[in-house]
């Protein structure tokens, strides 16, 4: 799939073109043409209208952030990460995304602004990376 | 057209050297012989279980044959942590349809026949593999953003979180299908190591291996039985998976929507709950679930553990039995054993952790972080 | 009271480059499309489905939460190849206790994410892991075992399975959905590499990606429809998941059971089935099928599919929407797309498959290699 | 588990007597000692009285062929094995096993006598293997 996040688990979806938009730096979701609602993590069926016909949209890349979490026990593929710091973001135009910490754990405030970046792996992965804003 | 409980059986729960259909044996005779039945007299076997722990594919043909019921029907259902309760609601509409009279729900789970990185492997594929098992999440960690999004609304405490442990380890203490069955202490809890910020090891429930069997049957045989516990309310709900795209992260919603439809069902309100199980894999967990089955306003759960309220001898005694957090949580298994610590204790059956006169008993029980709910009220 | 379906989807079965909760959306969007509803019509969604083919845990899960079915209630029903017609039974059970008005059944299973080690290691448990899996067992080598037997005990023949497989690629041709769209030749099939003597690679139906869903309601609503279909009867059998504990190896006891069951609820004999789709796992299958379903007498099976007797035209039609063998077999979506196709032929929509007149239509669904059997019986 | 078949899924068992059982060549089943009903495969709770109290039998190694296939298409952990032939052995005094063939499927007839033993494979692994009877 769109060679997001460290592990892949899901080879094929209808998603594919994120993978293209990921390496232009572009954090993007997906806009139902017909009743305009707008997903992220992007989908390409709308639960709403049962529809199919989607198109793209970017994000600016600023949000707030709603949670977090610094995982000690890692799962497998993760090892060699731990501790890393997880946070849930919601984007500014609609959605949340996941993404990894740029910073220390104590710098966080839930409900303050933070801003989303996109950074390579190894493998041709990419990670989405959370930045606390001053 | 009520549905009864008549017969219960319950395994000891933690590491057992056996094998999946041998777990299964131990409560499902105990089960039968606390009801006087045979596999003849009953109609079919409802098996709730999380497959993906287990070699064995397919399991519940294996355990028919293992526990003598062919030609029987039998088929599993799942809803992860929430299986068997989604299998007893299943039992009781088989049941109330008409099509069998008289059922054997069974829970089992064995988790510890997988290797370690068989089980890391597992653990990395516990949310949504799509949009957020790439970053790592874990299912402690997804509790742990609901408790720094609780403790930051309402101002919980991390030592409102390991009274949650204190208790539960208490009352295990005195449950010989526990598996650890000693006290702990608040300084232990908050000194051990950090799983996911906040919380550390005290505050998550363990992997285990265990099963627990209850027969259900008709009204009409029920009440033949010297003292039927009845199944009054049946409420189940859902969320999205993701919390990606939950609205809320300081409440589990789907548990809210099920306690509605089982009080609306049983027809009775939070208050006239007399003992409750409630789904505390992670000690935030009972927090959350005294708000979302209204045994307090939102927000207050951290005050409520704090005051000795869900204490036996306080307003609604939760997890006399131990709670996950001492009982161990065998996936599958866990929505029976609570069913079953239910029966016990409106039988007037539970020994040192009976809750004098209870005839309402409540168990929520939460499928993985909440994409189910089911919440089942029994009385006696 | 009488459940009804009211609304069927059925996806193109194949290789399919999506994520299974996008394969399950094609006909849950088909399904309501077909009778007018919108999720907010639907009081749950319930799911047949095999886990252990998919990254994805939980997957009822996940996919309530695609198909926009959140807050309703949702679960899982897993009984092997036979999933999704376990749980449209249960649906069944869940209306006639009156607990749900309308229920979406879902089978769904993408089986070709995983990698073909996964693959092949899956398959090295497809039996009892405990006694028969340590020796070698496959799927195939199990039905071979059957068919060796037949071939002693009544004199069947390798060109008379091949004629199931011809056959049922015949009609296979004219269905879109089939993974398999094109005629092959008994010739082709007796030549092709052996998998497990004495069948070959013609003789085993194929892994797939599917999806097919089903609206299901009680008996008012459906009166409502244009053409509702009813299900008239339902029967499930179980029988030893270990061939080291069945009786008999030339039959599938479960589904001699099931079948006894089905048609004693919907108070018909075998001679009133107009048309009927059974588990063609592999061509001995369907051969077993004829006999355990009471279409021929015992043995009688070879010559029945010999003399045409279940082409369209013959006395039985059966499998002619391509069955397994040329649909594939996406396991926990099989029931379901048997389902599906029945309405089809009840409804006369059957196109250049459709058995002129037919009223009533039998589904005949295998779980693993008989543990479980689920026969059901539709009428107009 | 028993060290029995190639390949080992299951870790724990009550019936992990049969491993020191296969060691000293005994085809070995359980008897339960109230219905006296016997199992071949073993195991130690009787699903007739529902009891416990299980005793070990031993088997002659003769049987029945019961039906039998050539594995051509092998599954994981046994390519190197393939093709191999699994028969299914009616024991004489009860139960029923599978083992692998020593001979030629050709010379097969299902209905005829077999005798059954055990062989070493690595790992102190163990498998029955059958022998057609002249
Ligand atoms: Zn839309
Ligand atoms: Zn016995």
């Amino acid at each position: 799939m769109g060679k997001l996040g460290k592990v892949d688990f899901v080879p094929f979806s209808k998603v594919d073109g994120i993978e293209e938009r990921l390496k232009e730096g572009k954090i993007s979701a997906t806009r139902c043409k017909k009743c305009k609602n707008i997903y992220l993590p992007p989908r390409m069926d709308c639960p709403e209208c049962l529809d199919e016909e989607m198109e793209w949209v970017d994000c600016e890349g600023k949000g707030t952030l709603v949670t977090y979490t610094t995982i000690h026990a890692a799962p497998a593929g993760f090892e060699d990460d731990a501790p890393y710091t997880i946070c849930l973001v919601d984007v500014e135009g609609g959605g949340r995304l996941v993404g990894w910490l740029d910073g220390k754990e104590e710098d966080l405030k839930i409900g303050m602004g933070v801003s989303v970046g996109i950074r390579d792996l190894p493998e041709e992965r990419m990670i989405y990376f959370v930045t606390p804003e001053e | 057209m009520r549905t009864g409980v008549i017969g219960i059986g319950h395994g000891k729960f933690g590491r057992r050297e056996v094998t999946v259909q041998e777990l299964a044996f131990e409560p499902f005779r105990e089960a039968l012989d606390d009801c006087g039945l045979h596999q003849k007299d009953l109609d079919a076997l409802i098996v709730g279980s999380s497959p993906e722990y287990h070699r064995q594919r397919s399991l519940s043909g294996v355990v028919a044959e293992y526990l003598g019921m062919n030609p029987k029907p039998t088929f599993l259902v799942e809803a992860a942590c929430a299986s068997s309760s989604a299998a007893l609601a299943t039992a009781d509409a088989y049941i109330r349809a008409g099509i069998y009279d008289t059922v054997a729900v069974l829970g089992v789970q064995k988790m510890l026949e997988l290797s370690t990185p068989e089980i890391l492997a597992l653990m990395g594929r516990v949310g949504d593999v799509q949009w957020e098992s790439g970053f790592g999440t874990t299912f402690p960690g997804y509790y742990a953003m609901f408790a720094h999004r609780h403790m930051y609304e309402y101002g919980t405490t991390r030592e409102q979180m390991a009274a949650v442990a204190v208790k539960n380890h208490h009352y295990g203490a005195k449950n010989p299908n526990a598996m650890f069955q000693k006290e702990i202490t608040a300084e232990k809890a908050l000194a051990s190591r950090m799983v996911a910020s906040p919380l550390t090891l005290y505050d998550c429930c363990a992997n285990a291996d265990g099963a627990a069997c209850m027969i259900v049957t008709n009204e009409e045989t029920a009440k033949k039985a010297d003292t039927p516990i009845w199944m009054a309310g049946l409420g189940s709900a859902t969320a999205p998976m993701s919390v990606l795209r939950r609205e809320k992260l300081s409440e589990i919603p789907s548990a809210i929507d099920a306690a509605r439809n089982a009080y609306k069902m049983a027809g009775i309100e939070p208050k006239d709950v007399d003992v409750a199980d409630v789904h505390d894999c992670f000690t935030i967990a009972e927090i959350l679930a005294y708000e979302d089955l209204g045994f307090c306003e939102k927000g207050g759960g951290g005050k409520m553990i704090e005051e000795g309220e869900t204490h036996i001898g306080g307003r609604i005694p939760v997890n006399v039995d131990g709670g996950l957090k001492s009982k161990g949580h065998p996936v599958g298994a866990t929505g029976v054993s609570m069913a079953v610590e239910a029966v016990k204790q409106l039988r007037g059956e539970a020994g040192e952790r009976q809750v004098d006169g209870a005839e309402v008993a409540l168990m929520h029980n939460v499928g993985g972080i909440g994409q189910y709910c089911f919440v089942n009220i029994l009385r006696r």
